[in-house]
C-alpha cells in the first residue's frame, strides 16, 4: 500500500469510524444531550465522507488560478457547507426541544419520555 | 445494559457493511464527468474563481436557498418555542475580563466577518462562514452586557429583508432568464475582481446577512431564556 | 414565470412574515393570504396547462430550472401534473388552517409557510442532494411547529420527530455520498446508474430513509408518537402538507432505487400493512389512529411501488395520497376528541365523511383508485392481494370504531370548523369528479343475471321496500336525527342494483348502499354501536364481495375462492350464522323505519347476490349448495330460538329476521326450481312481513318511546290497528295458512323432500315451530296483557306509519290467497335458467307437485268462510258480554294492585330456557369476543415494538437497514 | 251441494263425539281413581248451561275473538281430514292441502285461543301459553318428524293418499310400517291431548284451568266445543296417519274412540312433569324414536 | 509514508477516541468540549482534502457555534448524566 492509499483510506475510515461511533452513541446513550453530541459526531463523520467521496489525491483545492492545473471536486464540498450549516441549524432546535422535554419529565433521560406509547 | 450491546452489535454489523463496501472502491485518479464540467466551466458560467462558491450560490443556488430556509425555520423555531416558554431567565453577570473583551473585540471581528463574506467567489469563505463570524461578535456583546436583550426589530428587519432580496434575486432570474436564480442577470465581468461573477457577491452577501442575523437571534433568545451557565 | 410563483410565493411570504407578525399580526396573516392565494392560483394554472384534471397522463409535466446551466450541473425543479393536484391541496390545506394557527401561534406564520415551501420542493425536486434539503426543512418546521404547540405530549413529540430526523439525516447524505461517488451525478434519474455493491448500499439507505419517513411499518414507531402527541392542527396541516410530499417524492424515488426486483417493495407493503393495522387495532387516541392509517396508506404506496409501473402507477398513487390526505387534514381540523369537543349530527356527519374515505367507500374517490389498484393486484399478486385486502378491512375495523366512539360524545352544539367543512366538500366534490370520469367503466346492462324476469322481481322489490319506509321517516323521536336522505340513497342505490352489469357497479352500488345506510343509523339517539357494527360487518361483507369479484375478474361466472368469498358476503350482509351479532345490535339502534328497511329490504341485496352467482353458473347452482342448506337451516333455528328468548321488540324481531333469512338460503341452496320458488317466493314475503313488522315496531316506539317487553303490552287497546297488521304479519310468518307465510314453507318443504334433503328439513320445521314461541312473545309482550300505566297516554300510530303497513297487509292476504298469481309469473321465469328438479304444476289455483298437493284459495275460503260464520253466529245469537278492564280478573277474590305487577312479561320462556340450559352456551358473542381477544393479543404483540423510546425507533431503522442488506446480498 | 251438507254433518257429529268421548273419559277416569263420576252426557249439559248463561263479560277484541279462532281451527283441521276411505263425499275439503297444511293449520286455533288468553290479562292465562307454546315446539319436533319419514316412506304428502296406502290389511297400517315413527308420533299425541305426564298447560294445581282462565259462560261454551271438535280432528288423523284410516263409520268411531282411551289411561297413572323436564323429554325420546324411521326412509 | 499519510492516521486515531470518549466521559462539559475538538480536527481533515470552504465553515459553526448551543443546553438541562 502507497502511502498515497494509506492517507486515501485512512480519511474515510476516521470518517466512518465516527459515524459508527455516532451511531453507537445515539442508540445506547441516555442523556438528550449526550445523543445530541453523538448525532453531531456522526454527522461530522458524514460530511468528511461527502468531502472523500470527491477527493483526489494530490489535486488543489478549487479554487481557479493560473497555477493550478488540476483540482479536486468542488460539488461534496459545496454539499458539505450546507450539510454543516443544516447540521448547527438541527442541532440548535433539538437542543432547546431536548431542554424543554427533560424540564416536563424532570430528567434528561430519553428512558422517561415514553408518555406518548402505543 | 440490553441497548448497549443491541447497540453495539448493530454497530458492528453496519461496520461490516462498511468495510465490505469500501472494499470495492479504488483511488480515484480523474474527476467525474460532473466535477470535471465545473472545473472547465464553472469560471465561464458563473465568474467566480472560487468554485465551490460557484457552485453553491450559482450552481446550486437552489439548494441554498433551501438551506437559508433551514436556517430561517431553525431560528424561527428556536425563537418561537423560547418565547412561547418563560424559563425563569436568569442571567449570570458577566466578569470583567468578558466584558473587557467583549467591548474591544467584536469590530474587529465584524470587520473580519465581513471581509470572508464579500470574498467569497475569490478565496475559501462565503456568507456561511463569514454570518457566523459575525454572529459570534454578536454572542460577545452579549455575554458582555448584563441586560437582557429585548425583542430586536432590527435582527428581524435584516433577516426578513436578506430572505426577500435573496427570493426576489431568483425571481429576476426567472424573468430575465427564465431560470430561477440565473446568476448572469448581472455581469460576470473579469473573473478575480472583487465585483465579478454576477449576483453572487450580493448572495454572499444576503446569506451572510441572513446567517448572522439567524444566529444571533437565537443566541438572543438563549440568552433571554437564562444565558449560558 | 408561473412555475416559480407556484413554488417561491410562501417562501417570500414567509420572510416577509418574519418581520411583520411582531409588528401587525393583522397585515402578516393579509401578506400570508395574498401570497398564498397568488401561489394557489399559479398552481392551478399549471394544473389546467398540464391537464392534470383528466387523471390521465399525470407524468407529464414542466421543468423549472435553477441557477446556471442544466443538470446535472444546476438544480431543475419537474412540475408534474399529478403534483401540481397535489400542490393544490397543499396551498389550500395551508390557507384554511392558517386562522387556526392565527389563533393559538400567531408567530408560526413563517414556519407555515416555510412548510409549504419545502413541500412543494420535495414535491418537485429531481436532485438528490435537493431533496435533501427540502427534507431538512420540513423536518425541522415540523419539529418547531410540534414544539411550539399548545398540546401536552409536545416535546416528547418533537424530540422524537428529532431523533429521527437526525438518523434519517445522517443515512441520506451517506446515500448521497455513495451515489455521488460511483455516478458522478446527484439527480434522482442517477439513481438508475448505480451498479454493483454501491447499488446495494445505495438502495437500502434511500429504502430505508424513504420507509422511515413515510411511516410505513415497522418504522412507524416515531410516526405514531408523534401523531399523538402534537396539536390536532398541526398534525392537520403536517398531514396534508409535508407528509403528502413526503409520501409523493418517496413515490417518485422508489422505481428509481437500483434493487432488481421492487417486488421487494409490496412484500414490506402488504406485510406491514397486516402487522401494523392488528397493531393499530389497540389505538385509541384519535392521533395514533390517524398514524396507524398514515401507516396504511404508506405500505399501500409501497405495494403500488412494488406491483404497478408507469401511468397506472402513478394515478393510483396520486389519488390514493392526496385523498388519504385530505381525510385526514379534516379530521385532524375537527379537533380532538380527547377534548370532547361538541358534536351535532352535521358535525358527525362532517367526521364521518373522511373516515368513509380513508376506508375506501364509493363514491368517494379512493374507492375508484382502490378498486383499480387492487383490481390489479388480484390478477398478478395473489398473496399480496389477500395481505392488502386483510389490512384494509382492519383499517376500516378501527376507523368506524374511532368514529363511533367519537360520536358517543354527540352534543347539542354544532360544529364550527370552517377548514373541516371546506375539505368534506373538496372530497364532494372531487366524489363527483372522479365518479363522472369512471362512468365509462359503469355498466348498468343488467347483464350479471340475465334473467329480466328475476331481475324486475329485485328492482320491484327494492323500489317498494324503500317507497313504504319513507312516509314514516318524519314521525322521528326525541333526538334522533333526519336520516331520509341516507334512506333514499340507500333505497335507490338498492333499487338500480339488480341492473348492474359488471362486478364495479354491482360493487358499487352495494357499497353505497350499505354506507348511506350506515350513516341513516348513525342518526339515532346512542346509535354508535349499533353503526359500528354496522360498518364493521358491511365493511367485512363490502372486502369479501370485493375479492371475490376481483379473483373473478369483475365477471360473476366464478368457481373456488371467489365463489366462497361472495357467498361468505352474503352470508354476512343476511347476518347468518354467527354473524347476527351485527343485525342485533344496529336494528334496535337504527332510527324510525330505517330498520325496516334494513331488515326488510336491504338484506335482500345479498339474495340478489346469492342469485347472481348461482345464475351465473354452469348448473345455476351455488358452491357447496348443501352447506349453504344447512347454514341457513342452522341459523333459521339458532334465531328463532334467540328471538324467543329476546327481552326487546326489536332485538326479537332482528334475532327473527336473521331466522327467516335461513329459509332463503335453504331454498337457494337447493338448486332447484321447488327450492328457487320457495326462496324468491319467501324472499318476497319477507319483505312483506318484515317491513311491516319493523313499521308496527317505529310506531310502538314512536309513541311509548320504549322497545322493551318489560316496559310494553297492554297496546292493543291503544294501537288496534297497528295490533292488527301486526297481527297479520305475525299469523304470516308463523306460516299458519290461509296467509302468506304457509306458502313458502311447504314450496321449501316440498323442494327439500324432492332433493332428499330431510335432515335440512327437520331442522327448518323444528325452526318453523320454534316461531311460534316469539311470534306469540312478540304479540303478548308489545299488546296484550296489561297496559303499563307508563303507557297511558300512547295514542294510535301516526298514519304515514299505518298506512304502509295496511298496504303490506293487504299484500299478505293477496299473496296468502292468491299465491298462483306470483307463482304463474314465477315459474316460468326459473325453468329457463337451467335449474335441476321439476317445476311445480299449477292449475287454476291449485299448485302439485310430485307428492303433494295445495290449494290457497280453497283453503282461504274455507277459512274465511267458517271464521265469518263464527263471528255472524256470536252476533245474532245475542250475545252482550259486558268490556271489563284487563285490571278486572280473577285474581284471589282481589282486584290486582297494579297493572305492572300481573303482566308477565319478564323471562317469558324461562322454562324453556331451563331446559335448553343442557346445551353449551356458544354464544356467537363470546365467539367474537374471542376473536376480539385474539385480534388484541396480535396487535400487542406488534405494538410491543413501539416502546416509546425514540431510540427504540432509531434501532428499527438501523435494523431494518441490515436486513434489507442480507436479504438484497442473497436475493441478488 | 252433497260437500255443504257433509261438511255440515261432520262438523256436528264430531262436535257430538267429541263431547262424548268426554264424558266417557271423565267417568272413565274417576273409575281408576275409584270415583262414581259425572254422567256420560255431563259434557253436554255443562256446554249447554255455559250456553244458556247471559251474563258475561270480556277483556277486549282478541278476547272475544279468540273462542271463534279456536273453532275455525279446529273445524278446519277436521275438514282436512278425509273421514272414510272410498266415500269420497266425506273427504270434506281434504283436497285443498297436505299433510303439511294439516300441521301448519292446527296452530291457528292455538293461536286464537293464545291471544285470547293474552288479551285476558290474566297472569295464569299467559304462563300457560308460555308453557303450552315451549312445550308444543318439542313434541312438533318428534311429531313432524314421523310424519315427514311416513310420507317419504309412502311417496305422499296427501292424507288420502297415505290412508290409501294402508289398505292392505292389518299389517300394512303406518304403526307397523314405520313402527318407530309411530311411537314418536303416538308419544306425541300425549301432549297434544294434554295429558300427564305432560298436562303443564292446564295443571290446575299451578294455573287453574291455563288459557282459558278468564273465560266464563257462552266464551267458555264455545272454547269447550272448540276443544272437542279438535280433539275428534286430531284422534281422526292420527287414525289416519297410523292406524290405516277407517273404511266405514264403524272402524272410524271403534279406531277413534280406542285412541282416545290411550290419553285417559296414561294420564290417569302417571303425575305431572315440569316443564322443563317434558319438553326435554319430548325432545330426546320421542324425537330418537321418530328418527329410527326417518333414516331408514332416507336409506 | 508520506507526512500526510501519518497526519492524516495520527489525527484521525485522535479524533476516534476522542469521540469514544465524548460518549464514555462522566462529564458532560467534558462531552462537549471533547465534540468541539472533534470538529476541529474535522476541519484540519477538510483542508487535508482541499477542501479550505468547509474547513472554515467547519471551524466557524461546526465547531464554534454548536458548542455554544450544546454548551447552553447543558447549562439548562444541568451537568451530570
Amino acid at each position: 500500500m502507497t502511502a498515497q492509499s494509506l492517507f486515501y483510506w485512512s480519511l474515510v475510515v476516521t470518517a466512518a469510524g465516527l459515524v459508527l461511533i455516532g451511531l453507537w452513541g445515539v442508540l445506547t446513550r441516555k442523556n438528550i444531550l449526550r445523543i445530541a453530541l453523538a448525532f453531531t459526531l456522526a454527522d461530522t463523520g458524514v460530511n468528511l465522507i461527502l468531502v472523500w467521496s470527491g477527493f483526489l489525491p494530490n489535486r488543489s483545492a478549487p479554487i481557479v488560478d493560473a497555477s493550478v492545473t488540476s483540482m479536486v471536486d468542488p460539488l461534496p464540498q459545496a454539499l458539505v457547507l450546507t450539510s454543516i450549516v443544516i447540521g448547527v441549524a438541527v442541532a440548535a432546535l433539538f437542543v432547546v426541544v431536548g431542554v424543554l422535554a427533560s424540564r416536563k419529565s424532570g430528567s434528561a433521560d430519553v428512558r422517561r419520555m415514553k408518555e406518548l406509547r402505543w | 445494559m440490553i441497548r448497549t450491546y443491541v447497540g453495539l452489535i448493530i454497530v458492528l454489523a453496519l461496520g461490516a457493511i462498511v468495510v465490505s463496501s469500501l472494499s470495492n472502491y479504488s483511488v480515484p485518479l480523474e474527476l467525474g464527468s460532473t466535477g470535471h464540467n465545473y472545473t472547465q466551466r464553472g469560471v465561464d458560467d458563473t465568474g467566480s474563481v472560487n468554485l465551490v462558491t460557484a457552485v453553491v450560490v450559482a450552481y446550486r443556488g437552489l439548494d441554498t436557498l433551501g438551506e437559508v430556509v433551514v436556517l430561517f425555520s431553525a431560528s424561527t423555531a428556536v425563537v418561537l418555542i423560547l418565547t412561547l416558554i418563560p424559563m425563569g431567565a436568569n442571567p449570570t453577570p458577566s466578569s470583567s475580563i468578558v466584558s473587557f473583551t467583549a467591548g474591544v473585540l467584536p469590530g474587529a471581528i465584524v470587520l473580519f466577518g465581513i471581509y470572508i463574506i464579500s470574498h467569497g467567489h475569490l478565496s475559501p469563505g462565503g456568507g456561511f462562514p463569514g454570518g457566523a463570524v459575525v454572529a459570534s461578535a454578536f454572542l460577545l456583546i452579549m455575554l458582555g452586557s448584563n441586560t437582557i436583550p429585548g425583542q430586536s426589530r432590527l435582527l428581524a428587519s435584516i433577516e426578513s429583508l436578506a430572505g426577500l432580496t435573496f427570493g426576489l434575486l431568483g425571481f429576476w432570474g426567472m424573468m430575465t432568464l427564465g431560470q430561477f436564480l440565473n446568476n448572469k442577470v448581472l455581469p460576470v465581468g473579469s473573473p478575480g475582481k472583487l465585483l465579478s461573477a454576477g449576483i453572487i457577491p450580493l448572495i454572499s452577501l444576503v446569506i451572510g446577512a441572513k446567517v448572522a442575523s439567524e444566529l444571533s437571534g437565537v443566541f438572543a433568545s438563549y440568552r433571554k431564556a437564562g444565558g449560558e451557565k | 414565470m408561473v412555475k416559480a410563483l407556484a413554488i417561491f410565493l410562501p417562501l417570500l411570504g414567509a420572510f416577509i412574515n418574519a418581520w411583520l407578525p411582531g409588528k401587525s399580526p393583522k397585515a402578516s396573516r393579509v401578506v400570508s393570504y395574498l401570497m398564498l392565494t397568488a401561489g394557489l392560483i399559479a398552481v392551478i394554472m399549471l394544473s389546467i396547462q398540464l391537464g392534470a384534471w383528466n387523471l390521465r397522463d399525470l407524468s407529464d409535466s414542466v421543468i423549472l430550472s435553477t441557477g446556471v446551466g442544466s443538470p446535472p450541473l444546476s438544480i431543475n425543479l419537474e412540475i408534474t401534473a399529478g403534483g401540481t393536484l397535489a400542490a393544490i391541496v397543499m396551498y389550500a390545506a395551508t390557507i384554511f388552517s392558517l386562522h387556526r394557527f392565527a389563533l393559538t401561534t400567531p408567530k408560526s406564520q413563517p414556519l407555515i409557510l416555510a412548510l409549504l415551501t419545502a413541500s412543494l420542493g420535495l414535491l418537485f425536486a429531481t436532485d438528490i442532494f435537493n431533496s435533501f434539503v427540502f427534507l431538512e426543512i420540513g423536518s425541522i418546521v415540523t419539529i418547531g411547529l410540534t414544539a411550539a404547540c399548545k398540546c401536552g405530549s409536545r416535546w416528547e413529540a418533537a424530540i422524537k420527530a428529532a431523533l429521527v430526523s437526525g438518523l434519517v439525516t445522517i443515512l441520506y447524505l451517506l446515500a448521497v455520498a455513495v451515489l455521488y461517488r460511483s455516478t458522478g451525478m446527484l439527480t434522482l434519474a442517477a439513481l438508475g446508474n448505480v451498479s454493483g455493491a454501491s447499488a446495494v448500499i445505495v438502495a437500502i439507505l434511500l429504502l430505508t430513509v424513504i420507509v422511515t419517513e413515510i411511516k410505513a411499518f415497522p418504522l412507524t414507531g416515531w410516526g405514531l408518537d408523534f401523531y399523538q402527541g402534537t396539536s390536532s392542527i398541526v398534525a392537520g396541516l403536517y398531514s396534508a402538507t409535508w407528509s403528502l410530499a413526503v409520501l409523493l417524492w418517496a413515490a417518485k424515488v422508489l422505481p428509481l432505487l437500483p434493487i432488481g426486483n421492487p417486488i421487494i417493495y409490496a412484500w414490506i407493503g402488504a406485510a406491514g400493512l397486516v402487522f401494523s393495522q392488528l397493531a393499530g387495532l389497540r389505538a385509541s387516541s384519535s392521533g395514533r389512529i390517524m398514524g396507524y392509517s398514515t401507516s396504511a396508506y404508506a405500505s399501500l404506496l409501497l405495494v403500488a411501488a412494488g406491483t404497478t409501473t408507469g401511468a397506472f402507477y402513478t394515478q393510483t398513487v396520486i389519488v390514493l395520497m392526496i385523498f388519504s390526505s385530505i381525510a385526514k387534514f379534516s379530521l385532524f381540523m375537527l379537533g380532538n376528541p380527547e377534548k370532547k369537543d361538541q358534536w351535532s349530527g352535521f358535525g358527525t356527519l362532517l367526521f364521518l365523511v373522511p373516515i368513509l374515505l380513508l376506508a375506501g367507500i364509493p363514491p368517494l374517490p379512493i374507492f375508484w383508485a382502490k378498486f383499480a389498484f387492487l383490481a390489479h393486484l388480484a390478477s398478478g399478486f395473489p398473496v399480496i392481494f389477500y395481505a392488502v385486502l386483510a389490512g384494509l378491512l382492519l383499517e376500516a375495523v378501527y376507523l368506524f370504531r374511532f368514529w363511533s366512539a367519537r360520536s358517543e360524545k354527540t352534543g347539542e352544539k354544532s360544529a364550527k370548523r370552517p377548514s373541516a367543512v371546506a375539505a368534506v366538500l373538496l372530497m364532494l366534490l372531487a366524489s363527483v369528479w372522479i365518479t363522472r370520469m369512471s362512468w365509462g367503466a359503469l355498466d348498468f346492462s343488467g347483464s350479471i343475471i340475465e334473467s329480466a324476469g328475476l331481475r324486475n322481481i329485485f328492482h320491484g322489490l327494492f323500489a317498494i321496500g324503500t317507497l313504504l319506509c319513507l312516509p314514516g321517516v318524519f314521525n322521528r323521536i326525541g333526538r334522533e336525527k333526519s336520516y331520509w336522505f341516507w334512506l333514499l340513497i340507500s333505497g335507490a342505490a338498492l333499487t338500480i342494483l339488480p341492473a348492474a352489469g359488471n362486478g364495479l357497479t354491482f360493487y358499487l352500488l352495494w357499497e353505497i348502499s350499505a354506507f348511506a345506510a350506515v350513516i341513516g343509523v348513525s342518526k339515532g339517539t346512542a346509535a354508535s354501536k349499533g353503526t359500528f357494527w354496522y360498518a364493521v360487518f358491511a365493511s367485512l361483507s363490502g372486502y369479501l364481495l370485493l375479492g371475490g369479484i376481483l379473483l373473478s375478474k369483475g365477471s360473476f361466472a366464478m368457481a373456488g375462492v371467489p365463489a366462497v368469498l361472495i357467498t361468505i358476503a352474503a352470508l354476512v350482509k343476511m347476518g347468518q350464522f354467527g354473524t347476527h351479532l351485527w343485525n342485533v345490535r344496529t336494528y334496535p339502534a337504527a332510527p324510525g323505519t330505517l330498520p325496516a328497511f334494513l331488515s326488510g329490504t336491504s338484506s335482500k341485496a345479498a339474495v340478489l347476490l346469492l342469485v347472481a352467482v348461482a345464475v351465473n353458473s354452469s348448473s345455476a347452482s351455488l358452491p357447496w349448495g348443501r352447506v349453504i342448506a344447512w347454514i341457513g337451516a342452522l341459523t333459521a333455528l339458532g334465531g328463532a330460538i334467540l328471538a324467543a328468548l329476546a327481552p326487546d321488540y326489536k332485538k326479537m324481531l332482528a334475532h327473527a329476521s336473521v331466522s327467516q333469512l335461513g329459509y332463503i338460503l335453504m331454498g337457494l341452496g337447493l338448486a332447484s326450481i321447488l327450492g328457487w320458488t320457495a326462496a324468491i317466493y319467501h324472499t318476497i314475503h319477507h319483505l312483506i312481513f318484515k317491513m311491516a313488522l319493523f313499521l308496527g315496531a317505529a310506531g310502538v316506539l314512536y309513541r311509548t318511546g320504549t322497545t322493551e317487553f318489560n316496559n310494553l303490552g297492554g297496546l292493543v287497546k291503544k294501537m288496534p290497528w297497528t295490533f292488527a297488521f301486526t297481527l297479520i304479519s305475525v299469523i304470516s310468518f308463523a306460516s299458519i295458512p290461509p296467509l302468506a307465510g304457509f306458502g313458502s314453507k311447504w314450496l321449501l318443504y316440498n323442494g327439500l323432500i324432492e332433493q332428499g334433503w330431510l335432515p335440512v328439513l327437520i331442522v327448518g320445521m323444528f325452526a318453523s315451530v320454534v316461531a311460534f314461541l316469539y311470534s306469540f312473545r312478540l304479540l303478548h309482550g308489545v299488546f296484550l296483557g296489561q297496559l303499563s300505566p307508563k303507557n297511558a297516554h300512547a295514542k294510535e300510530a301516526p298514519l304515514p306509519l299505518l298506512i304502509p303497513q295496511a298496504l303490506l297487509a293487504m299484500a299478505i292476504m293477496v299473496l296468502g290467497f292468491k299465491p298462483t298469481i306470483l307463482l304463474n309469473f314465477l315459474v316460468p321465469v326459473l325453468e329457463k335458467i337451467g335449474l335441476s328438479g321439476l317445476a311445480p304444476v299449477i292449475q287454476g289455483d291449485m299448485v302439485l307437485t310430485t307428492m303433494g298437493t295445495w290449494n290457497a284459495w280453497m283453503v282461504g275460503l274455507m277459512v274465511m268462510g267458517l271464521f265469518g260464520f263464527a263471528f255472524v253466529f256470536y252476533w245474532i245469537s245475542g250475545h252482550k258480554p259486558k268490556y271489563v278492564g284487563q285490571l278486572d280478573i280473577g285474581f284471589a277474590g282481589e282486584m290486582p294492585p297494579s297493572a305492572d305487577e300481573v303482566h308477565y312479561s319478564n323471562n317469558f320462556f324461562r322454562p324453556y330456557q331451563r331446559a335448553l340450559s343442557f346445551l353449551p352456551k356458544i354464544h356467537a358473542q363470546k365467539i367474537f369476543s374471542g376473536v376480539n381477544k385474539t385480534f388484541n393479543m396480535l396487535g400487542d404483540g406488534v405494538r410491543a415494538l413501539f416502546t416509546g423510546d425514540g431510540r427504540t425507533y432509531l434501532a428499527h431503522s438501523l435494523i431494518f437497514l441490515l436486513l434489507l442488506f442480507v436479504f438484497l446480498n442473497g436475493g441478488m | 251441494m252433497g260437500n255443504i251438507v257433509s261438511i255440515v254433518l261432520t262438523i256436528l257429529g264430531a262436535l257430538s263425539w267429541g263431547l262424548l268421548l268426554g264424558g266417557i273419559s271423565r267417568t272413565v277416569t274417576a273409575r281408576i281413581h275409584g270415583r262414581m263420576g259425572p254422567r256420560v252426557t255431563q259434557n253436554f249439559i255443562d256446554m249447554w248451561k255455559l250456553f244458556k248463561k247471559t251474563s258475561s263479560i270480556h277483556h277486549g277484541g282478541m278476547f272475544w275473538m279468540a273462542p271463534m279462532f279456536r273453532i275455525t281451527g279446529a273445524i278446519c283441521v277436521l275438514l282436512m281430514v278425509p273421514l272414510v276411505i272410498g266415500n269420497s263425499i266425506t273427504y270434506n275439503m281434504s283436497f285443498a292441502g297436505d299433510i303439511f297444511l294439516v300441521i301448519y293449520i292446527m296452530f291457528f286455533g292455538c293461536l286464537g285461543m293464545a291471544l285470547g288468553a293474552g288479551n285476558s290479562g290474566h297472569p295464569y292465562a299467559v304462563i300457560a301459553v308460555s308453557r303450552g307454546l315451549a312445550q308444543m315446539s318439542s313434541y312438533e319436533l318428534s311429531f313432524s318428524i314421523a310424519v315427514v319419514a311416513i310420507a317419504v316412506g309412502l311417496k305422499t304428502f296427501r292424507i288420502e293418499g297415505i290412508v290409501e296406502a294402508q289398505q292392505a290389511g292389518i299389517l300394512s297400517w303406518n304403526i307397523f310400517r314405520f313402527p318407530f315413527a309411530s311411537a314418536g308420533a303416538l308419544i306425541a299425541f300425549l301432549p297434544m291431548q294434554m295429558a300427564y305426564p305432560f298436562g303443564i298447560v292446564l295443571a290446575p294445581q299451578e294455573i287453574p284451568i291455563g288459557p282459558p282462565t278468564e273465560y266464563s259462560s257462552r266464551f267458555l261454551s264455545f272454547m269447550f266445543s272448540g276443544r272437542a271438535l279438535f280433539g275428534t280432528a286430531k284422534l281422526i288423523l292420527f287414525v289416519s296417519l297410523l292406524f290405516g284410516g277407517a273404511s266405514n263409520w264403524i272402524s272410524l268411531l271403534v279406531k277413534t274412540f280406542l285412541l282416545y282411551m290411550y290419553p285417559v289411561v296414561v294420564s290417569s297413572v302417571f303425575p305431572r312433569f315440569r316443564t322443563e323436564q317434558s319438553i326435554r323429554f319430548l325432545w330426546f325420546v320421542p324425537t330418537s324414536l321418530a328418527l329410527v324411521d326417518l333414516i331408514r326412509v332416507m336409506l | 509514508m508520506s507526512l500526510l499519510a501519518a497526519a492524516s492516521i495520527g489525527i484521525g486515531v485522535m479524533m476516534l477516541v476522542a469521540a469514544v470518549a465524548a460518549l464514555v466521559v462522566r462529564k458532560l462539559i467534558s462531552a462537549i468540549i471533547i465534540v468541539a475538538f472533534v470538529s476541529l480536527s474535522a476541519s484540519v481533515l477538510f483542508l487535508l482534502m482541499d477542501a479550505p470552504d468547509v474547513a472554515i465553515t467547519e471551524a466557524s459553526i461546526g465547531a464554534a457555534i454548536s458548542t455554544v448551543i450544546f454548551l447552553w443546553g447543558r447549562g439548562k438541562i444541568g451537568g451530570e448524566e
